[in-house]
């Protein structure tokens, strides 16, 4: 039987993959993809838990995760332009003009 | 056990597209791995009885975007592989493992006790959608049209982010005379 | 009759408040002349004090308001006029009336004439204060204001600037002042704790309180006020070894030696120990007074044995002002507290002539102190001769003059009580006394006139100032037949206990008192033979180890700067300089420094690559997680 | 007028915001009629003020977050009544008496609103009211001598700001234990501090509580061995600065202590009176000895002030009303006649442009009404009786002595090393002849100067004379204080010693 703790340990596993996309990819455009994929895998635990406890509260975050994820997306995009037109790379290592 | 058999099945293929969307050098790859992915979780969703939420899921991530990113990939010139030196491999595996592990062993702890009571108990004989509606435009009402006008606010801000200077061609222009433009 | 207590009480403040509003303009006369007779006023009206008490036999008490009350203690302002305080208050208002008039003429000069006189009577009322108080309180106000009066009045010349010892003692009369002030200080702590012991075993301040409460208290209590509170007037009274500040105070102008340094505040201590008879009196605390007594005969002693060489005319007057304050606490502490008090009368009145006459001999040398470069000056100072005369002749002890009987007394008492040694001791410094004090007489006015070598031109003292002085040598001259009465008038207070002599002493008397006599007259012999023919020094004898060690105060002061001065103001330095600033600043500034330096180092962590900072994210995230997984597993 | 205090904490503050729209050349006169206005009610609230009453008066509470019970909680008792009145006075006559030229508007404004947050800290009876007071007072402070102070002001002002603030913060964690401890035991939260009394907290607990405020307030006081920043401060700040904070600034530390330490924690601080004492004569004795080398006079006054402070600290934990009210009184008179020591360094300050000794000398010729000024506060510093500065001090050691005779010997050692100081400085500087020819023509006090400096003179002489109307409402407000510790105090040596200490023989 696939239980809650199957959910969330794909959830965790996922989380895990989009971390490591998050600190490997120097890409911004890959940065945001691997940001979706962490989105998703908490939706997933969401879901999962509002599931097994009867909760619709945990679908209500994951819809409102969603919600934030598309206007993130929006808006990351278009700085990201914005970015590009300014500097012509998305490379993180190009880009560094904070430095302390 | 059709659970169970689509439960694996999804998990695995949607581990590995999502791994594909981390490593892969090329971005058009990366993309379309991710939507398969999204379109995989929704799966997940409607196994968990979450019917309306995977409805979404499909038509934000799927739909809109992954749109989004098809476009905005256009102006990145996406079709060549990504040139980046990637962190170190031993350190991102290591943290990523430990990340992963973590959070397996946390969850799969039986530490985490069931004892949590429902707030919005799932009302029965009623379908997904129309349970959803009910709480999101009752108890959720607020955050709801703050979602609403956040969403407003987020496209026109990408619009006009995205939209500026659209008039001047790039591939004319050089990037210097861009950035001094943008600098006045 | 209160009101006589405040007029007393109040007129020099008048004076001094009237004084100050002109102390900034120059010199004028009216000045002088108003506070004058305002010391005039108090000083009748004290008279008139005096008479209500002889008459009635009670004194008056009176409070004027409350000072302070915190917690149980209450303070007020009160005023007692009884037996022993109206005696203090007749004293020092005549001798202060005297020496106003006296600084009319003696300050002629001195373009801070109106200065002058507001110190000068701001000083009498605080002396009133002190001597007039109802409470141990009200008794430190006028002890530390007699204090502030004595500093301004010592640093009067506060121009004069500082010189190496060689050249001037005392330094500058700015130094003498605060010298004078600091070691005082140091006695006034003391008191200060006497006074704490007292109120916390007896609840209150005030004087009937406290005594009516010693009979009920420890004797280690009572040892602890007594010792506490003669520290205090040791300080005050300048007793060794807070001795050194008399002579450096001989800075100030000679009316205020006159006043504060020789009839008033240095009685002070005396008077302190007087009032306190009732707890000096107490078998518990009878080492005390013994020490007392003990000490004041040392002091009598080695203060004279100091006037022996000296060549400043008016620190061997100090010194003897000395000499007198120990005799005084000698008869003190061996429980003739009338008899102190006779004395203190008595010498306030020939010391004050004594330092009125310098005065005059300084106004005519031009500020000269050296006798050694006087000499024959009766010649052209006749009053001011006889002044001295006579005033030194009261000293010396010779009757029928005040200083004869009430010495006497003082050493006829140590006889009496039986301490033969201190007995001794003051027999031989009543011949030392006779000795300097007729030294300095023929030294001035005697012998080969050696002002001419120095071409200076003496001239005698205004003749209205002269006049002012004779009521003091009047009283120089006459005092001693008033013992008897004295004797009966202030016993006759409950709070003060009479002390006969005994029989075996009585019979004794006139053996003792002819001794004494030949002592005194040796000594006067001694200086006529050795100075009276004009000054022929001894080279050998000035050059000898005791000469020396007398003319350098037994190095005592020397001492006071090389192992006190110098090391407090080196050690202050390495204070502020190695500690304050070196280890406490420093170590305040490194924790400051090492947060500055831990941040600028961690500044490197800021790459401005956005993937290096995710890559700490990451490290924190795993941490965090780390730390979630272990407390979950934990518990 | 029922909310008078209300009145009295924010008249400066709008009056300062009204401020920036006034004329930069009438700020000044602006300025001092706000600080005169204030003044008067100040003067007002003394004259309507019930000596009788030990309790807060003119009490106002208005719930600012009552979930958390947060008020606007203001009163005023015998104890900060007149530390409130020194505020507005120091404020008018540092303003009357300052001489600066750069910037006059904003220097108008910074006092004004220094003045809100002084008052408020003072009559403040809500710890978190108390807390926002105590450290908006920094920022004024700051902006002072950071703005126009001598070179090394930035150094100074930040640290003097850094200092006071981390203890201030270590502070603000013991009010909240507290509240959380109030919270714990009565269910309902409640800063106000009149509720606080009521807690009774175990001994382990208060000797926490007691080192968390310590932090905050021995820094401000400042207690050795904290005390470095205030040289620098003073050294640095321009007379006004100077003025204020030795008078009013420091005050807040010593306050706190009577207002915190002594009722909320009474065990812990009959405890502490050993640790209190020690660091209160090393105090005393130690930077009397530091302000005897130093060359500079503001920086012996500065010292000096450290000294006095230790007195005052020393008399807080007398446990007598003696002690109590004395170390209240000489927070007054330090207030009073440091304001007036720097205000009179300030003035020489403005004439030559240095505060070094050796640069003077026979300054008593030249301005004679400054020296007899001058000499008067130096007496009161000194603590000479018919003086200001003797009644608390004498309070004070006499307080203390039935607590520790010996300690009592060792800081009345201040009354000698005090005046070997001062005299030192006044020698220095006033007596001798005249060797720098640039001060033989130096003016004497003019009239704004003296406008400044004689009411300090009258107010010292008259409270020295008779300081009944000030000692008996701080004596009645002591006493209630120290009978609420006799019953709080759990321990019985506690309780002991706070009955003892405030017993005489005759008493028993």
């Amino acid at each position: 039987m696939i239980g809650l703790s199957h959910y969330l340990i794909l959830s965790g596993l996922l989380f895990a993959i989009g971390f490591v996309g998050v600190i490997r990819r120097r890409n911004l455009l890959m940065l945001f993809f691997a940001t979706e994929i962490m989105l998703n895998s908490a939706n997933i635990a969401f879901a999962a838990a509002s599931y097994y406890y009867h909760d619709l509260t945990g679908q209500m975050f994951a819809f409102f995760i969603i919600a934030v994820a598309a206007s993130e997306v929006a808006v990351g995009l278009g700085l990201l332009i914005v970015l590009y037109k300014k500097f012509g790379t998305l490379d993180l290592d190009d880009l560094a003009s904070m430095k302390g | 056990m059709y659970e169970q058999i689509a439960f694996y099945l999804f998990s695995v293929l949607t581990i590995g597209l999502f791994l594909v969307t981390v490593l892969s050098k090329n971005i058009l790859y990366a993309m379309t791995s991710l939507a398969a992915g999204m379109v995989l979780i929704s799966g997940f969703f409607f196994m968990l009885g979450a019917d309306f939420l995977g409805v979404v899921q499909l038509i934000v991530y799927v739909g809109a975007v992954m749109a989004l990113y098809a476009f905005a990939m256009m102006f990145f010139d996406a079709t060549r592989d990504i040139k980046e030196k990637t962190t170190n491999d031993a350190l991102v595996f290591f943290l990523g493992g430990m990340v992963a592990l973590m959070l397996v062993i946390i969850f799969a702890a039986p530490v985490f006790s069931e004892n949590i009571q429902a707030m919005y108990p799932v009302v029965e004989g009623v379908g997904n959608a129309q349970a959803v509606g009910l709480v999101l435009f009752t108890k959720y009402l607020v955050p709801f049209e703050v979602a609403a006008v956040m969403l407003l606010v987020a496209m026109i801000a990408g619009i006009i982010l995205a939209g500026k200077k659209m008039d001047h061609s790039l591939t004319t222009n050089d990037d210097k005379v861009i950035s001094q433009e943008d600098t006045k | 009759m209160e009101k006589f207590v405040y007029i007393a009480l109040f007129a020099p403040l008048v004076s001094s408040l009237f004084a100050a509003l002109f102390g900034m303009s120059p010199k004028k006369t009216f000045v002088g002349v108003i506070a004058s007779l305002l010391l005039a006023t108090s000083f009748v009206a004290s008279a008139i004090l005096a008479a209500y008490v002889v008459q009635t036999g009670h004194g008056i008490h009176v409070t004027m308001m409350d000072w302070i009350s915190a917690g149980d203690l209450a303070i007020p302002f009160g005023f007692v006029v009884d037996h022993v305080s109206v005696t203090m208050m007749v004293v020092v208002t005549l001798v202060s009336t005297v020496v106003h008039i006296y600084s009319i003429g003696y300050m002629d000069h001195d373009k801070s004439f109106n200065r002058f006189f507001s110190y000068l009577s701001a000083f009498v009322f605080s002396m009133l204060v002190l001597v007039m108080s109802d409470n141990f309180a009200g008794l430190f106000i006028g002890w530390e204001g007699v204090g502030v009066c004595s500093w301004l009045l010592i640093g009067f010349w506060y121009h004069k600037k500082d010189e190496s010892p060689e050249v001037n003692p005392s330094i500058s009369p700015s130094w003498a002042a605060n010298e004078a002030f600091i070691v005082n200080r140091i006695a006034d702590l003391a008191m200060l704790v006497g006074i704490f012991v007292l109120y916390w075993n007896t609840g209150s301040l005030q004087y009937d309180v406290v005594f009516a409460a010693l009979p009920y208290l420890d004797e280690s209590v009572l040892t602890l006020a007594a010792i506490a509170l003669f520290i205090g007037a040791m300080g005050k009274s300048a007793q060794f070894p807070l001795h050194t500040w008399l002579t450096d105070a001989m800075e100030g102008p000679t009316p205020v030696s006159a006043l504060i340094h020789a009839a008033t505040m240095v009685t002070a201590g005396v008077f302190l120990v007087i009032r306190a008879n009732p707890l000096y009196s107490m078998p518990e605390v009878s080492e005390v007074s013994f020490f007392i007594a003990a000490l004041g005969t040392f002091v009598a002693f080695f203060a004279a044995s100091m006037a022996l060489v000296n060549r400043d005319l008016k620190r061997i007057i100090a010194y003897s002002t000395l000499s007198q304050l120990g005799y005084m606490f000698a008869a003190a502490g061996l429980g003739a507290y009338w008899i102190a008090l006779f004395h203190l009368a008595a010498h306030a009145f020939f010391k004050a002539l004594l330092f009125l006459g310098a005065g005059n001999v300084m106004h005519a040398m031009h500020d000269e102190l050296d006798i050694f470069k006087m000499g024959g000056l009766k010649k052209v100072m006749r009053g001011t001769y006889l002044y001295m005369g006579i005033a030194s002749i009261a000293l010396a002890g010779i009757p029928p003059l005040a200083g004869f009987f009430s010495k006497d007394a003082i050493i006829e008492t140590a006889f009496n009580e039986g301490t033969l040694f201190l007995w001794a001791m003051l027999v031989v410094t009543a011949g030392m006394t006779a000795f300097y004090s007729f030294r300095q007489v023929f030294l001035t006015f005697d012998g080969d006139e050696r002002y001419k070598e120095f071409d200076i031109h003496p001239h005698e003292m205004y003749k209205f100032v002269l006049v002012a002085m004779s009521p003091l040598a009047l009283l120089a001259i006459i005092a001693g037949f008033f013992q008897g009465a004295f004797q009966e008038f202030v016993t006759s207070s409950p709070l003060m206990p009479d002390y006969v002599m005994s029989e075996h002493t009585h019979h004794l008397a006139i053996y003792l008192g002819i001794l004494v006599l030949i002592f005194a007259v040796g000594g006067i012999v001694l200086a006529w033979k050795k100075y009276g023919n004009g000054l022929k020094r001894d080279e050998k004898c000035e050059n000898s180890f005791i000469y020396q060690l007398l003319k350098n105060q037994y190095y005592i002061p020397q001492f006071y700067a090389e192992f006190i001065s110098k090391p407090y103001y080196l050690l202050s330095h390495i204070m502020w300089k190695s500690v304050d600033m070196k280890i406490i600043d420093a170590s305040v500034d490194a924790i400051a420094y090492l947060f500055f330096k831990g941040g600028d180092q961690t500044r490197k962590m800021q790459t401005g690559n956005l993937s290096n900072y995710l890559n700490w994210m990451a490290v924190g995230l795993v941490l965090m997680l780390l730390v979630a997984a272990v407390t979950a597993l934990i518990a | 007028m029922d909310n008078i205090l209300s009145v009295l904490i924010f008249f400066p503050a709008v009056a300062g915001l009204l401020g920036f729209v006034v004329d930069k050349s009438s700020a000044r006169v602006y300025g001092i009629s706000v600080a005169t206005v204030e003044l008067l009610l100040a003067i007002w609230l003394w004259m309507s003020f019930d000596g009788t009453n030990a309790g807060m008066q003119f009490v106002e509470l208005i719930p600012l977050v009552p979930d958390f019970g947060i008020n606007y909680y203001v009163g005023v008792d015998g104890i900060s009544l007149f530390i409130v009145i020194m505020a507005a006075l120091m404020t008018l006559l540092g303003m009357i008496g300052m001489n600066i030229e750069k910037d006059v508007k904003n220097m108008i404004i910074s006092l004004l609103f220094l003045e809100m947050t002084m008052i408020g800290v003072f009559v403040a009876l809500d710890a978190i009211v108390f807390y926002l007071f105590w450290e908006l007072s920094l920022v004024p402070m700051l902006y002072i001598i950071g703005a126009w102070g001598g070179p090394r002001r930035i150094y100074a002002s930040i640290k003097f700001f850094l200092y006071t603030f981390t203890g201030s913060l270590i502070m603000l964690v013991g009010m909240l234990f507290i509240a959380y401890l109030y919270y714990s035991v009565s269910g309902v939260w409640s800063f106000s501090i009149t509720d606080w009394y009521a807690l009774v907290l175990p001994v382990n607990y208060q000797i926490w509580l007691f080192m968390a405020f310590f932090a905050g307030f021995a820094i401000k006081v400042p207690m050795f061995p904290f005390h470095t920043w205030l040289p620098y401060a003073h050294g640095q700040a321009p007379t006004i600065g100077s003025v204020i904070l030795a008078a009013v600034l420091l005050k807040m530390g010593t306050y706190g202590f009577i207002r915190f330490s002594l009722p909320l924690f009474p065990d812990a601080s009959v405890m502490m009176i050993p640790f209190m004492t020690v660091l209160a004569v090393i105090m005393i004795i130690y930077t009397a000895m530091v302000a005897y080398a130093q060359e500079d006079m503001k920086q012996v006054i500065a010292y000096s002030s450290v000294s006095h402070m230790g007195v005052i600290v020393l008399g807080t934990f007398a446990m007598n009303a003696e002690g109590i009210s004395g170390s209240v009184f000489l927070m007054l008179s330090h207030g009073i006649v440091s304001g007036a020591l720097f205000m009179l360094v300030g003035v020489i300050y403005d004439r030559r442009h240095t505060k070094e000794m050796s640069e003077f000398g026979g300054l008593a010729a030249v301005m004679p009404k400054y020296a007899v000024i001058f000499g008067i506060m130096l007496m009161a510093s000194v603590g000479l009786p018919l003086t200001i500065g003797f009644v608390g001090e004498f309070l004070v050691l006499l307080g203390f002595y039935q607590v520790s005779p010996v300690a009592t010997v060792l800081a009345g050692t201040t009354i000698i090393i005090g005046a070997m100081y001062m005299l030192r400085l006044f020698k220095r500087t006033f007596f001798g002849p005249i060797t720098n020819e640039a001060n033989r023509n130096l003016p004497d006090l003019n009239a704004r100067e003296m406008t400044a400096l004689v009411p300090l003179v009258i107010i010292v002489v008259w409270l020295g004379v008779y300081p009944k109307p000030v000692l008996a409402p701080i004596d009645t407000s002591v006493k209630a204080l120290l009978n609420f510790m006799e019953e709080k105090a759990q321990t019985p040596e506690a309780k002991e010693t706070i009955i003892l200490s405030k017993q005489t023989k005759e008493a028993e």
